[in-house]
């Protein structure tokens, strides 16, 4: 059960982690990441996607990492517009037997998330001017740990 | 044929896609960028000759040397910033 | 903000989760992990505890964590008495600025949990036949991953 | 002086403590493992053997050479399965 979804809503992160599916029988671990607005020095985050290629994407990054590590389910919720501080940006839950893979696989999707995910934010600073974010190397850096042909 | 900009790359076009005639179509992604550099500002067209801005072709990462034909959904936009 | 708490009554994920606590300023990730029961094979599960050298024991966990990696808050409930398949077992939650650090800790807390916390099982089989649960080699080994002194 | 049982080991011993009088505290914590073995049956016996089994003073997994005083808590249980 591999799901991705692109909301242009706020994230309701205690129902998403509600309704997460698991099997009663099978799942012993769910790791979840869940990204927030950091408000330092900002006023506002705005977020772009490329509907339809980042929906892909993420959905690439997870069937990479299920490829890697058995996981039962992976749900990613990333949000799109404008936000404010202290808002979730993105959900991420992987549901496993054991705690090892559902570490692992949370981990690798959002690195991966991170550097092929076509979304692009802009911050609005205190003056309320926005501005692009820029890149970061070691998003990248992060991405490689985990061997070549992640993506593949 | 359609060109898709995203992110910075849209607000330098000051428009999210910029028609190029069909019978245009280049070969490959190098000779679109070489093409569209000399059809926008000169801003834009700095940033299409950075290697860190993508080229999609029908919502995949491609190369320089992926060929292209004018039925192709093609985008251009900077280096990833979600999550 | 470190805090433990042992639970004989079942563990409400969703409102730990909700009232989990962030700064809108400086909490940019927030890492999860929730163990459950897995049935298979089981018809129920059976924990006990040392009361207040497995609470002294996780808190130990959380603050060699939080040398290591720079974490906000570190919160883990445990549950003890008797589970029913499916119920949650353990709930911990790292809040931190950055992915790395809260994927880290988290972790990090977790296998040090398995390990030093004065927690058994026991199970119930499909007869009705309790028996203790044995330590794993492997939990001893993922533990020891982090390096020596991690509990001094 | 009390010594706490916890788990299979308070199973065997068929209560959740054991108890000696303050004047027999032991000096350290392998005397006191000598000292039990001699006193329970002979499964909670050989688990007192075990180097596997702990032995918790004050609420901290302690050595064998920890020394003891009739006012320690002292607990013995076998490894962790928490989690």
């Amino acid at each position: 059960m591999f799901s991705v979804a692109i909301s242009k809503e706020p994230l309701d992160v205690s129902a998403l982690t509600r309704d997460f599916p698991r099997s009663a029988a099978e799942t012993g671990a769910v790791v979840t990441f869940t990204g927030f607005v950091r408000g330092e020095g900002i006023s506002a985050l705005a977020l772009e996607h490329y509907p339809g290629m980042t929906e892909q994407s993420i959905l690439d990054s997870i069937h990479s990492a299920a490829r890697r590590w058995p996981v039962q389910s992976v749900q990613v919720v990333h949000r799109v517009g404008e936000l404010a501080a202290g808002e979730p940006i993105v959900w991420l839950a992987v549901g496993a037997g054991h705690r090892a893979a559902a570490f692992s696989a949370c981990e690798f999707v959002m690195d991966y998330l991170k550097i092929s995910a076509p979304l692009w934010k802009r911050e609005r600073d205190l003056e309320g001017n926005w501005h692009w974010v820029d890149a970061k190397i070691a998003d990248r850096d992060r991405a490689r740990r985990w061997g070549g042909g992640a993506i593949a | 044929m359609k060109i898709l900009f995203f992110a910075r790359l849209r607000e330098l076009l000051g428009s999210d896609c910029f028609e190029i005639a069909d019978a245009d179509c280049p070969a490959d992604v190098a000779a679109l960028r070489a093409m569209l550099r000399l059809s926008v500002n000169a801003q834009l067209a700095e940033s299409l000759a950075d290697p860190n801005v993508f080229c999609a072709v029908n919502q995949k990462v491609a190369g320089e040397d992926q060929t292209l034909k004018s039925s192709d959904e093609v985008a251009f936009f900077p280096p990833m910033t979600g999550g």
